[in-house]
């Protein structure tokens, strides 16, 4: 069975303009569409091929792009395939429409989304604040908020250095490096700029 | 932190009220009452500690459930900043003498998620903590061994700590607005306790409890109503 | 009887009680480390726990009715005490009775309700509410059972109670005489103690430990004594109506003992009933029993 | 203790009340809480109050060497940490198409097995816990040590292990441990008898919990409901044997279910479940020492470790449900986005909020406890 699944997807979205239907492993089939057409994808898939279960609902920041990218993991009970479904959306304003009429589970993926990527989407039912209550910053997973500084702007550290570490560290030893020099962000990483 | 040096147990002259002292410290150590938040992983420790293997009742400390009843706070892990105003706010209901234990590395320096914008990384900036217990995490030999350093501090009159938090009311106040802002105020008077059980010290009111005093409101009493009517009359 | 020996008897009877109670709070926590396969609190425990949270510094009071609701429901307590006939110690047990005694039994439940009513804590009130409820519920074959018992021995005095089952050695014993409400009694007791399954009203993975939500410190202090005063009063009323009282210290303590280790051991293997179920449970088996050796009685 | 309210409200007028459970309160799993508005003892709304245990762990991983963020995944559920590490590990793997040495995916199953049965005894207590029993608590607890102590012996630490990492696990067996474990599973199974007494027909819990908490496949399909809760209903799906990883596929084990979608159903699903773990567990021992070979394949130097670009969507199922992590790579050394998928995100939330409403409030622990939710894999 595992390798007919596949075909009845690709053919199912046939009629769905712009969607582009990839096998990537055993179980796995990659669709990308685009944000016009995913919820006539989304609902073909539940409706025509049993796709019941949103898996989950991963945002991406690629902010050199200025977009964000949207993946639905959905899961066929019945074909025991799971398909994701990429599409991007422009960074700015970031809105997009809710599947929770769709999918009941969306409810809280697009809240989570919301919160930590400041996407609002359209039709959601409950878009207030669930994790981040005490937080008036910027939506924290963005890639252009930097934690580390933040956390080295607003924190104070305990300045443990009893006398044993002082003996260790006047021969030379130690903590070799000082936490403040210590910043892991400092190396870049690709597609991010700081 | 040890800018006001607490005293230890005052020694009083008459042998009788020393002898009545020692006892009473003696039992706040063997009868210890905790209230474990599970602020974090920490706390997955703790059935182990008070279950049938490690058994902390055969040293008289047990769990209760509300901050009236408990003696300790045990602050099982990383304190992430929403959290904290609950521990806040549950450590002001405890009755003194109280006694905060931080376990895990996190409670002392913010740990494996010092860069984590969502944590507060030094607990003693916002309450005293009488014993820290470190490791990612403690087994419950080492959270029973802090106990019981906690014990001994407590049977010697040394574990005043607690003392601190009415005495330098204002120093710790600043930490906890620094975080969540000016406008923070917790419904338990600290001030008037701390005038009222003679704890009052020279740290108690200063920059920050003034930015309290401008706008606090004052508690109202719940009001429980059940009948609609009740209201309409009224 | 003079005064003086009157005097000291009234302040005796309370002091053993407390005492005693204290050693059935730790063989209650003793049953239940062995029971959970661990060691369990050292002999000392429960006196370590009183003294400590009278000495807390600071203290929370909700105002005056707290604090009155506290001294009524250990100061009832008290009084029972001293109308409970012990080896040696009458009291005023011969004034009062049967009938007195189910009446102030009450009173501790009524006075808590007082104290916690003022905190107004949701789960304060929730908890007072299952409290009152239980007492509803167990009160009524607790009388059937006092007035069986009143009525199968023809006397409402305790110290006659007593002397009459001790007249013809066990066999003159209520628990033989009448089994039927032996067994309705221990039914009552185990409602009355509030334990397992009948623990609605404390509960704390509903209500947060209902009515002791609010207390801490001396408030605390005083539902453990009057935790042990309960425990001692449970334990002597029931050896007094079917177990012949004590003939002397040391098969009376055994006698009370016994009688409360069990409804305790009971209490570890099983979990809560909803309210409902333990009012239909109540209500059902132990008033059938009790009606049943009522019968018995009369006849 | 109201910690939200305490600002006084102004309620309307009405016959309703409101009672917050949590965040510190024995009837909320971890640091969680449950705003329940209650009309006498009827539930008529719940609203589910998370992130007292948020860290920011997506953020942190961003930040952080491959390598090093297989020491943060077991954090993200306290109690059943090792599915964490295996499906991170297994999603690097996908990347950057390593192969698994055989020994070490054998390796892998008996780690999760046994975390698994050190789940379900832990979720036993806490669930007769919440009806008033404690028993059954202290007893798993101190059972589920046993286990732990197993692990100890095996990476050094009892709950946290840190044993797998990409491309296989850290290091061989112990002389003599696969013994240990079989003497282990042993007296687990002995001891299932006292627990049958004890708990699953004690009356008073069967009473108690049978028929509460009701959820019916449909419902559990439309709400995202996986793993146990989702086999209490009557629907046998399982990841192990629906999208099977490592060496599932080659193993002899069942898939309980129940029909009734209570929280007694759910507890019995557990019970099961526990039987075909230890089942899994000792076909493992049989197998392994027949298995040679390396247990860990080469890795490039981890510190400069640049995973291929590549991405990946990798499921396991944990002893509460599906678990997933989705692994972005761009060809950093640095993960670009990595989206953790915890079954209690499900759970914990919109389907506990919905079971508990219309309820009663003696069922609002015992509705979350039997569910097993774990909040850390809300907040993450």
């Amino acid at each position: 069975m595992n390798g007919e699944v596949g075909r009845p997807i690709s053919r199912l979205l046939a009629d769905v303009d712009g969607a582009r239907c990839e096998r990537k492993g055993d179980r796995r089939v990659r669709i990308d569409a685009t944000p016009e057409n995913l919820p006539a994808v989304l609902e073909l898939l539940k409706g025509r091929a049993g796709y019941l279960h949103l898996s989950a609902i991963t945002c991406i920041d690629w902010m050199d792009d200025g977009e964000f990218e949207l993946i639905y993991h959905l899961w066929s009970y019945e074909d025991r395939n799971l398909v994701s479904a990429h599409i991007r959306i422009p960074r700015e304003p970031g809105v997009y429409l809710s599947v929770y009429d769709l999918f009941e589970p969306a409810g809280f993926f697009e809240r989570d989304i919301h919160e930590m990527y400041g996407v609002f989407f359209e039709g959601s039912p409950d878009q207030e604040k669930f994790i981040l209550t005490e937080w008036n910053g910027p939506p924290p997973m963005r890639k252009d908020f930097d934690a580390e500084g933040w956390v080295q702007g607003t924190f104070q550290w305990e300045d443990y250095r009893p006398e044993w570490l002082q003996e260790i560290e006047e021969k030379g030893g130690g903590i070799a490096i000082k936490p403040e020099q210590a910043r892991a962000n400092t190396r870049k990483i690709r597609g991010w700029k700081q | 932190m040890n800018d006001f040096p607490l005293p230890v147990r005052a020694e009083r002259s008459n042998p009788l009220a020393r002898v009545f002292d020692e006892l009473i410290d003696f039992c706040r150590a063997r009868s210890m009452f905790m209230l474990h938040y599970c602020t974090g992983c920490g706390a997955i420790e703790l059935p182990p500690a008070m279950t049938s293997r490690f058994d902390m009742e055969r040293l008289g400390i047990q769990p209760m459930v509300t901050p009236r009843q408990a003696d300790i706070l045990l602050i099982t892990g990383y304190v992430s900043i929403k959290t904290l105003k609950r521990v806040i706010l549950t450590y002001e209901q405890m009755g003194s003498p109280k006694y905060v234990i931080g376990i895990c590395s996190c409670t002392v320096n913010g740990g494996m998620y010092w860069q984590s914008y969502a944590t507060a990384k030094k607990l003693n900036e916002y309450l005293p903590v009488d014993v820290y217990i470190a490791g990612c995490m403690p087994r419950p030999e080492a959270v029973i061994e802090g106990l019981r350093k906690l014990m001994g501090e407590i049977k010697a009159g040394r574990a005043n700590s607690w003392e601190r938090y009415f005495r330098e009311y204002d120093r710790y106040l600043a930490a906890q607005q620094n975080l969540f802002g000016p406008n923070w105020q917790t419904p338990t008077d600290i001030i008037g306790e701390a005038r009222d059980y003679q704890l009052y010290g020279p740290g108690t009111e200063g920059r920050h409890t003034e930015l309290l005093q401008q706008h606090q409101v004052p508690l109202q009493p719940l009001r429980m109503t059940l009948h609609s009517d009740v209201e309409k009359s009224s | 009887m003079s005064t003086t020996h009157l005097l000291i008897e009234l302040v005796l009877m309370p002091l053993v009680a407390f005492v005693v109670g204290l050693a059935m709070l730790l063989m209650l926590r003793k049953i239940g480390a062995r029971l959970q396969r661990r060691v369990g609190p050292p002999l000392l425990q429960p006196l370590f726990d009183v003294i400590k949270l009278y000495s807390k510094r600071t203290q929370v009071s909700h105002g005056l009715l707290h604090e009155a609701g506290i001294v009524v429901a250990v100061g009832a307590y008290v009084a029972i005490e001293t109308l409970v006939p012990v080896p040696g110690m009458n009291g005023i047990a011969e004034k009062g009775g049967l009938i007195l005694l189910s009446y102030l039994m009450m009173v501790p439940s009524l006075g808590l309700a007082l104290g916690v009513g003022q905190c107004a804590n949701p789960n304060g009130s929730i908890g007072l509410s299952r409290a009152m409820t239980a007492m509803l519920a167990y009160d009524i074959p607790f009388m059937l059972v006092v007035f069986g018992v009143a009525w199968q021995f023809q006397t409402t005095n305790l110290v006659e109670l007593v002397a009459v089952q001790q007249a013809g050695g066990i066999a003159t014993w209520g628990i033989v005489e009448n089994p039927l409400l032996a067994i309705a009694g221990l039914f009552g007791l185990q409602a009355m103690l509030g334990k397992q399954p009948f623990e609605i009203y404390v509960a704390p993975a509903e209500i947060a430990t209902g009515p002791m939500v609010e207390m801490g410190g001396k408030f605390l202090g005083g539902l453990f004594v009057m935790q042990s005063f309960q425990f001692y009063t449970a334990g002597v009323l029931y050896t007094t109506m079917f177990l012949g009282g004590g003939e002397n210290w040391f098969t009376f303590l055994i006698k009370i003992f016994v009688v409360v280790a069990i409804p305790l051991s009971v209490a570890f293997m099983f979990p809560r009933y909803r309210t409902e179920d333990m009012v239909r449970l109540v209500w059902k088996w132990p008033v059938i029993l009790a009606l049943l050796g009522l019968v018995v009685a009369v006849q | 203790m109201r910690p939200e309210n305490y600002q006084a409200q102004s309620h309307p007028p009405s016959h309703e009340y409101e009672l917050n459970f949590g965040p510190n309160h024995p009837g909320i799993e971890g640091n969680y809480a449950l705003q329940v508005r209650l009309h006498g003892d009827t539930v008529v709304s719940a609203h589910a109050d998370g992130g007292y245990l948020h860290r920011g762990f997506e953020k942190l991983m961003e930040g952080r060497l491959w390598i090093q963020n297989i020491a943060l995944v077991p954090r993200i559920c306290v109690p059943d940490p090792v599915p964490m590490e295996v499906c991170y590990s297994l999603a690097i793997e996908d990347i950057s198409g390593l192969q698994v040495p055989e020994r070490a995916k054998w390796l892998r199953v008996l780690q999760l097995e046994l975390s698994r049965i050190a789940a379900h005894l832990f979720y036993f207590g806490g669930h007769a816990a919440t009806t008033g029993m404690y028993s059954p608590s202290f007893w798993g607890v101190a059972d589920r040590d046993l286990i732990l102590d197993r692990f100890e012996e095996l990476s050094g630490g009892r709950v946290y292990h840190i044993f797998n990492i990409p491309g296989g696990v850290r290091r061989d067996i112990p002389e003599g441990f696969l013994g240990r474990v079989s003497a282990l599973l042993d007296y687990l199974e002995a001891r299932l008898p006292e627990y049958d007494d004890l708990l699953f027909r004690n009356q008073v819990f069967v009473r108690r919990s049978k028929g509460v908490g009701v959820i019916d496949q449909q419902q559990a399909l439309a709400w995202g409901v996986t793993g146990p809760n989702l086999r209490a209903t009557g629907l046998g799906f399982d990841v192990r044997r629906d999208d099977p990883y490592l060496i599932y596929n080659q193993l002899d084990f069942e898939i309980p279910t129940e029909d009734s979608g209570c929280c007694w159903a759910r507890t019995l699903v557990r019970r099961s479940e526990l039987q075909q773990s230890i089942r899994i567990c000792r076909q493992v021992i049989a197998a392994l020492p027949d298995i040679g070979g390396p247990v860990r394949a080469p890795i490039p130097n981890p510190l400069a470790w640049n995973v291929p670009v590549g991405e990946s969507y990798t499921r396991v199922e944990s002893s509460k449900g599906e678990l997933a992590y989705y692994v972005l790579s761009t060809g950093g050394e640095k993960p670009y986005r990595v989206h953790v998928r915890g079954p209690s995100a499900m759970h914990a939330v919109q389907v506990l909020e919905k079971m508990v409403t219309g309820g009663r409030l003696e069922d609002v622990a015992q509705i979350m406890f039997s569910l097993d939710a774990c909040p850390p894999e809300v907040d993450r």
